[in-house]
């Protein structure tokens, strides 16, 4: 199989992959059979009794068998039902999660995805994990239904808004897989991406501790939360304006305040417009922008404050 | 069922009221009834999609159907079931009468099941200004303090929506037995033709039916 | 031509109506004894023998060509099938740990109030 | 009544019949002749399929690279949902039962007309009705729910949805009255010594398709008026928002569209038994079997709905046991499957047109489903959920199984509806080209889903983009094929050589006792059967009438060959 998976399914990399796929092969050689079984008789018959010019008998009617009818109607029936037994055996370890699996937080929203560890960390589009162990996500979204989907790891499952759904998965290599949303929501369906980062458990601690931080300075972490955050879906960093307004040369500013008033953009500003975003709405946007970032570790927002800062003109 | 079938015999004089591709008169009107009732089942399915919400609801919030069934009045509708189970007799009369030709049984019968029918949808009214004067509304409008547990606005949407549609039928209902009655006046039904009559009738004894079922499920239990 | 058809007695038809009533009568009065649990079959039950009376009699089934009894018949299973299925999910909605199976909302409900408990302090409760 | 001689079914072209008995527009619009509604519905709905295809076609061009091609993100959603949308609720479902139903089931039966002729001429009124509001979604707004028309998004997004609930209420009006008028037809006008094991099997498939139109159409309808007062009056019982429930509007939903797709397929496999009979001038085989397996899909598909919703959210119960029915079905449709290819067993079959569609119907709908059983595994959709294979899968069972179908019933029955026939060359090569492209087209999207491709998506990671690619260029193989239909059919209706009363020699009433096209009231005497429905020898030998002189007169059934 390697890494780049068969002609028909793609790499595996969680530990259910390869049942998966055996149970996937079944069904395809079960119908593959068949297929060639009742399509070569079709093409036998076809040519073999083809009308011939100027023959003009007209075959006799053939008598119906009980037998072949029983037969037809009994060896397909077994088949599918032996497929159904493994279907469904399959399909209650793919849904019941080791109890001592790993757990995070996912939250969907139209359309990005965030992933929270129970240390408090919370980072969007990249879900990090340790390879080896099991690891369950426990989902919602905030507006519309969303769905998650690792083709790597054969797991997908719908995250509705007001209620919890979950999927777990233990990841066997090391790397990076794609996640889909595979529920349609709208214009960004198709941009709601996201990967999977599989490290090694001690990597993976590394990642955790440092909140994904590592050794980078503030400023670098900042730009890396802007993008792994989604901020870059609502704010641009080029002084073009988007559902929020540009934070380029924000720091500094003296913002105008829907209300009419007009307050300068200092560090506390910008913290208290990220975890408090209804708190002073700038004229001319929608108050649009989601409360949750207001859960982000202090590392973080420190980190972003920085980033906006060094984004002064 | 191959009795249905019929011979075709030509030459024999057609009634009026018989169509061009009917061969006998019978078969004209089983015809009609079948048809009928296949559409008396699809009424029965739309309603099905109600009781559908209805039961999943009551399972996840018990508690709040009983809570929502003391805030409806069981004497209303339960004037209003005899009022319908009248009807449905008044209508059924009024097929025993024209069957044997008495015209004037069936046009009584019409008007009474007709008066029925206003006065069940009068009562209907006076109830629904009274919820909204309250402030029930379904869904999300539903503004009544006195009771205000968690998904007691579902429970009044399902109200408002099965009774609603169940009193469009009833309206619906009404300008039947009008037409019925102005046909019936004109002298158009006779012993031997009174489909249209029949075919209202039915339909008439669903819409009791489905309020068989939304009485108690609405306002006792 | 009217020969086919059945003529419903006046007779049976006040009967029916009759009966009609009288069972109006008894689902109103079961409704307002407390019978725990048994009171929604009982009403249902009736509900059911109601309209199964005006199906066969009002509506004549009773004498009718058996088709119009099969149509019926199957238009009902299907209703049986909906709501039946629908409940096959919705009763069981989280059965296998990977749905919960109270909405968030319930959730965040019942916290608040473990919560509004506490806040009482001992012995409030 | 035997005394009738073949003379009514020369070969020549009548010179009065149903298209020019009266040519006025006014004698179009308000016939109730079941065979000039039946043409109606054919202009209408080709007309559907036509748009239908074309957004079809710029989606796949869309699709041709990653990144935006030629539309932005919001029109290609628009795009496909209107894609969907018209080619089910527009066109596929009226398709075969409103068209080829109405054209043939009463002449099938040996009847005048359907037993409400008044009835269905409002039923296509009221189709039209439903096409209009479609029409009217379209220029309002954004109309970008996909066909399935999932709560919340459904409630959030355009106003426009509004009018498109209104649609396929209205559209599903007309779908259960043209269902009930064929159930009744089929009960009660049934021509003299015509019994239930003499029906042809597409009278059977329709049958068993109205059955599943009248029980399964009111509750789209309830649905789609839940949504609408739902988005109008906020009653809360989908949008988890106001303490709904989204999973329940998917039950509601598919409790209408999984019978929907029998609703689609079984008119199909009506057609498919017709022709490959015909054409192998040989019995159906196991004629019971097939006719009953119809009824046996129309009841066991009510009973599986949930298979679309396996990772919904929905109890494990509940998957369990729509899993373990879905398979089920299966068993009915193989039952079919063999007993055609046992009718070619010692055949003699010829290669027209129609026939061509038959076979190549075969082998796509076995591949659709096959592809079907592999999405009902519980474990196996988990992953194939809302990816191209569940694409690939209903269009070799909508397009490759339905549509190609009923291009074969439309070659079959077109010299009856128009008294012409078309180019049986360029028909041949359409239908090779049309059967390539297909395969090309989606047999690449089976292979890209499982790789993990989901649908719905507008842009792709570019490792998909081989496959994305062979597939529009197949598009436009099949694309090509069908206009190439639709042209030598046109052309036929100008150039077209007068068809004799039965190019194809076959056995049911409409061939055998008809002109054409037939007479205004299809037949000058009604027909008395004798015979069942594939009896080619009594055609050969006595013309095929039941009224050739050493046949058996009168109601009496023979007992049957
Ligand atoms: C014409 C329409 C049509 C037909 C006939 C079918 C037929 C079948 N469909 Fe399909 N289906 C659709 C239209 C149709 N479908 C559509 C439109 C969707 C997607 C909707 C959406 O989400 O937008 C869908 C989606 C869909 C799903 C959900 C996938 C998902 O979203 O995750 C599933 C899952 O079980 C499924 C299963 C089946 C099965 C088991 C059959 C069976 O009936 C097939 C039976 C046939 C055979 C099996 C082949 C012949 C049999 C033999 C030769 C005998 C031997 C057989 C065995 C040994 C098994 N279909
Ligand atoms: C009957 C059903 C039907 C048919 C026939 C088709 C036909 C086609 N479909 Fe369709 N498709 C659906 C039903 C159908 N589709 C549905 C339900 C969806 C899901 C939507 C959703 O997700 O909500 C879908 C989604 C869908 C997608 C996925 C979009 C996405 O998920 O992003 C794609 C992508 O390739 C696609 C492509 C095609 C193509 C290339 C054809 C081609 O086969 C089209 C070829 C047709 C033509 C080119 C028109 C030619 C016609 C004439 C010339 C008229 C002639 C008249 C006569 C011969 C009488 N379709
Ligand atoms: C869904 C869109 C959205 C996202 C995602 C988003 N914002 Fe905003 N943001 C807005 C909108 C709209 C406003 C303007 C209205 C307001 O002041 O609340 C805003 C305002 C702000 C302001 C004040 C700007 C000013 O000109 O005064 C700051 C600072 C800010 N956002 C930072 C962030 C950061 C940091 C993130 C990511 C961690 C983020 N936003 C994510 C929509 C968004
Ligand atoms: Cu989120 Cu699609
Ligand atoms: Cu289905």
């Amino acid at each position: 199989m390697g890494d780049k998976g068969t002609f028909w399914m793609p790499e595996q990399a969680s530990k259910m992959a390869a049942e998966i796929d055996s149970l996937f092969y079944f069904v395809f050689w079960i119908s593959v059979i068949f297929f060639v079984g009742v399509i070569g008789a079709m093409i036998y018959f076809a040519w073999k009794y083809r009308h011939r010019p100027g023959e003009e008998h007209i075959p006799d009617p053939l008598p119906e068998h009980k037998a072949t009818e029983a037969a037809w109607i009994v060896i397909p029936l077994i088949l599918v039902l032996l497929i159904f037994t493994w279907g469904f055996k399959a399909f209650l370890k793919l849904n019941m999660p080791p109890p001592n699996a790993y757990p995070i937080q996912v939250r969907a929203s139209s359309w990005a995805w965030n992933f929270a560890y129970p240390n408090g960390t919370s980072i969007g589009t990249e879900l990090h994990v340790p390879v080896g162990r099991a690891v369950k996500l426990t989902m919602s979204s905030d507006d519309v239904l969303h769905s998650f989907f690792v083709p790597a790891f054969r797991v997908k499952f719908d995250v509705l808004p007001n209620r919890y759904t979950s999927v777990w998965f233990e990841a066997t290599q090391v790397g990076e897989y794609d996640i889909f949303c595979t529920e349609y929501c709208g214009t960004g369906h198709s941009g709601m991406l996201g990967k999977v980062v599989v490290h090694t458990e001690k990597e993976f601690n590394e990642w955790l501790q440092s909140s994904g931080q590592g050794d980078m300075t503030p400023e670098e972490y900042g730009q890396v939360l802007y993008t792994q955050q989604n901020c870059i879906v609502c704010h641009s960093v080029d002084g073009s304006p988007g559902v929020g307004p540009t934070l380029q040369g924000l720091y500094g500013r003296n913002e105008q305040l829907q209300d009419g008033s007009s307050v300068l953009a200092d560090e506390n500003y910008i913290l208290q417009s990220i975890v408090e975003p209804n708190f002073q709405i700038v004229s001319g946007y929608p108050p649009a922008m989601p409360a949750t970032y207001a859960t982000l570790p202090a590392e973080q927002l420190d980190a972003l404050v920085a980033y906006i800062k060094s984004l002064a003109n | 069922m191959g009795s249905s079938t019929v011979t075709a015999v030509h030459g024999e004089a057609h009634p009026a009221h018989l169509q061009h591709h009917f061969v006998s008169s019978d078969q004209q009107f089983d015809a009609a009834k079948m048809g009928m009732w296949l559409f008396l089942v699809t009424e029965i399915l739309l309603f099905a999609g109600m009781f559908v919400a209805y039961t999943v609801y009551r399972v996840w919030h018990p508690e709040v159907f009983v809570a929502g069934a003391t805030l409806l009045d069981p004497l209303l509708g339960g004037f209003n079931t005899v009022v319908l189970l009248a009807s449905s007799f008044t209508v059924a009369l009024s097929i025993h009468y024209i069957q044997q030709g008495n015209r004037t049984g069936l046009l009584i019968n019409i008007f009474l099941t007709m008066a029925a029918a206003v006065t069940f949808l009068v009562v209907k009214y006076f109830e629904y200004t009274h919820k909204f004067h309250l402030g029930i509304f379904p869904g999300e409008h539903y503004a009544y303090s006195e009771v205000s547990m968690p998904y007691v606005a579902q429970f009044f949407s399902i109200y408002f929506v099965m009774t609603g549609i169940h009193g469009v039928h009833v309206l619906i209902g009404v300008g039947l037995f009008i037409w019925l009655a102005v046909r019936a006046i004109k002298g158009h039904f006779t012993a031997e033709w009174y489909t249209p009559v029949e075919l209202v009738g039915l339909y008439w004894h669903i819409v009791d039916i489905i309020w068989i079922f939304l009485f108690p499920l609405l306002y006792l239990i | 031509m009217a020969h086919g058809h059945h003529i419903t007695p006046f007779r049976t038809l006040l009967q029916t109506f009759i009966a009609l009533i009288a069972l109006t009568v008894v689902t109103v009065a079961a409704s307002q004894i407390h019978l725990g649990p048994l009171n929604v079959p009982i009403a249902i039950g009736i509900a059911v023998v109601k309209a199964s009376i005006v199906a066969a009699f009002f509506m004549a089934l009773k004498y009718d060509n058996r088709v119009n009894f099969l149509v019926l018949a199957i238009g009902l299973v299907m209703v049986v099938v909906f709501i039946s299925f629908t409940l096959f999910d919705t009763a069981f909605r989280g059965d296998i740990e990977n749905v919960d199976h109270r909405t968030i909302d319930q959730i965040e409900r019942t916290e608040e109030a473990l919560k509004a408990r506490e806040g009482q302090g001992p012995g409030g409760g | 009544m035997s005394a009738a001689t073949n003379s009514d079914v020369g070969a020549d072209a009548p010179a009065v019949h149903y298209l020019n008995h009266d040519k006025s527009i006014r004698s179009w619009l308000l016939t109730i002749d079941h065979k000039r509604i039946g043409i109606m519905y054919l202009v209408s709905v080709s007309i559907a399929f036509l748009v239908a295809g074309v957004l079809a076609m710029l989606v796949r061009y869309e699709l041709l690279s990653p990144g935006q091609d030629v539309m932005t993100a919001e029109t290609y959603n628009k795009f496909f949902s209107m894609h969907g949308i018209m080619m089910v609720f527009l066109f596929i479902i009226p398709s075969v039962p409103a068209v080829m139903g109405n054209f043939a089931l009463p002449m099938h039966l040996g009847a005048k007309d359907v037993a409400f002729p008044r009835l269905n001429l409002a039923s296509y009124y009221i189709f039209l009705l439903g096409g209009v509001l479609v029409v009217i979604a379209l220029f309002v707004g954004k109309v970008d729910t996909g066909w399935t028309f999932y709560t919340p998004y459904s409630e959030r997004t355009s106003d426009a949805v509004l009018f498109m609930t209104m649609a396929v209420f209205v559209a599903g009006f007309s779908s259960i009255l043209t269902g009930l008028n064929f159930i009744v037809t089929t009960h009660k006008m049934r021509a003299p010594g015509l019994t239930w094991n003499r029906l042809p099997l597409f009278v059977w498939g329709i049958y068993a398709t109205s059955i599943v139109q009248v029980l399964a159409t009111p509750v789209i309808g309830i649905t789609m008026l839940l949504l609408f007062l739902e988005r109008l009056l906020g009653i809360g019982i989908f949008d988890p928002a106001l303490g709904g429930d989204p999973v329940l509007f998917q039950h509601f939903f598919w409790f209408y569209s999984h019978p929907a797709v029998y609703i689609m397929i079984l008119p199909a496999f009506g057609i498919i038994s017709e022709l490959i009979a015909v054409f192998s001038r040989h019995p159906i085989h196991g004629y019971r079997f097939v006719a009953l397996s119809s009824v046996a899909i129309a009841f066991l598909g009510f009973l599986v709905w949930g298979h679309h919703m396996f990772v919904s959210g929905q109890s494990a119960v509940s998957s369990i046991v729509f899993s373990l029915i879905t398979y089920l079905i299966g068993i009915p449709t193989g039952v079919k499957m063999f007993n055609w290819v046992a009718t070619m067993y010692r055949g003699s079959i010829s290669f027209q047109t129609p026939m061509l569609h038959a076979l190549s119907f075969l082998f796509l709908f076995a591949i659709g489903g096959f592809t079907g059983i592999a999405l009902g595994v519980l474990a196996l959709d988990v992953h194939l959920h809302d990816t191209y294979f569940v694409v690939a899968h209903f269009h070799y069972v909508m397009m490759g199984g339905t549509v190609i179908a009923a291009l074969g019933g439309l070659h079959y029955w077109w010299p009856k509806i128009t008294g012409k026939m078309y180019n049986e060359r360029l028909g041949q090569i359409a239908a090779v080209l049309i059967f390539v492209g297909f395969n090309v087209t989606f047999f690449s999207q089976l292979v890209m889903g499982s790789q993990g491709m989901p649908r719905r998506y507008y842009d792709y990671l570019p490792r998909f983009e081989t496959m994305h690619e062979i597939s529009t260029y197949g598009s436009w193989v099949l694309g090509a094929g069908l206009f190439l239909v639709m042209f030598y059919l046109l052309a036929s209706l100008v150039r077209g050589r007068q068809a004799p009363a039965n190019p194809w020699r076959a056995a049911t009433l409409e061939w055998t006792h008809a002109t054409s096209p037939p007479d205004e009231h299809n037949f000058h005497h009604t027909p008395i059967v004798t015979r069942g429905p594939y009896d080619f020898r009594a055609v050969e030998l006595g013309g095929g009438d039941g009224h050739a002189a050493h046949a058996v007169p009168g109601t009496a059934a023979p007992t049957e060959a």
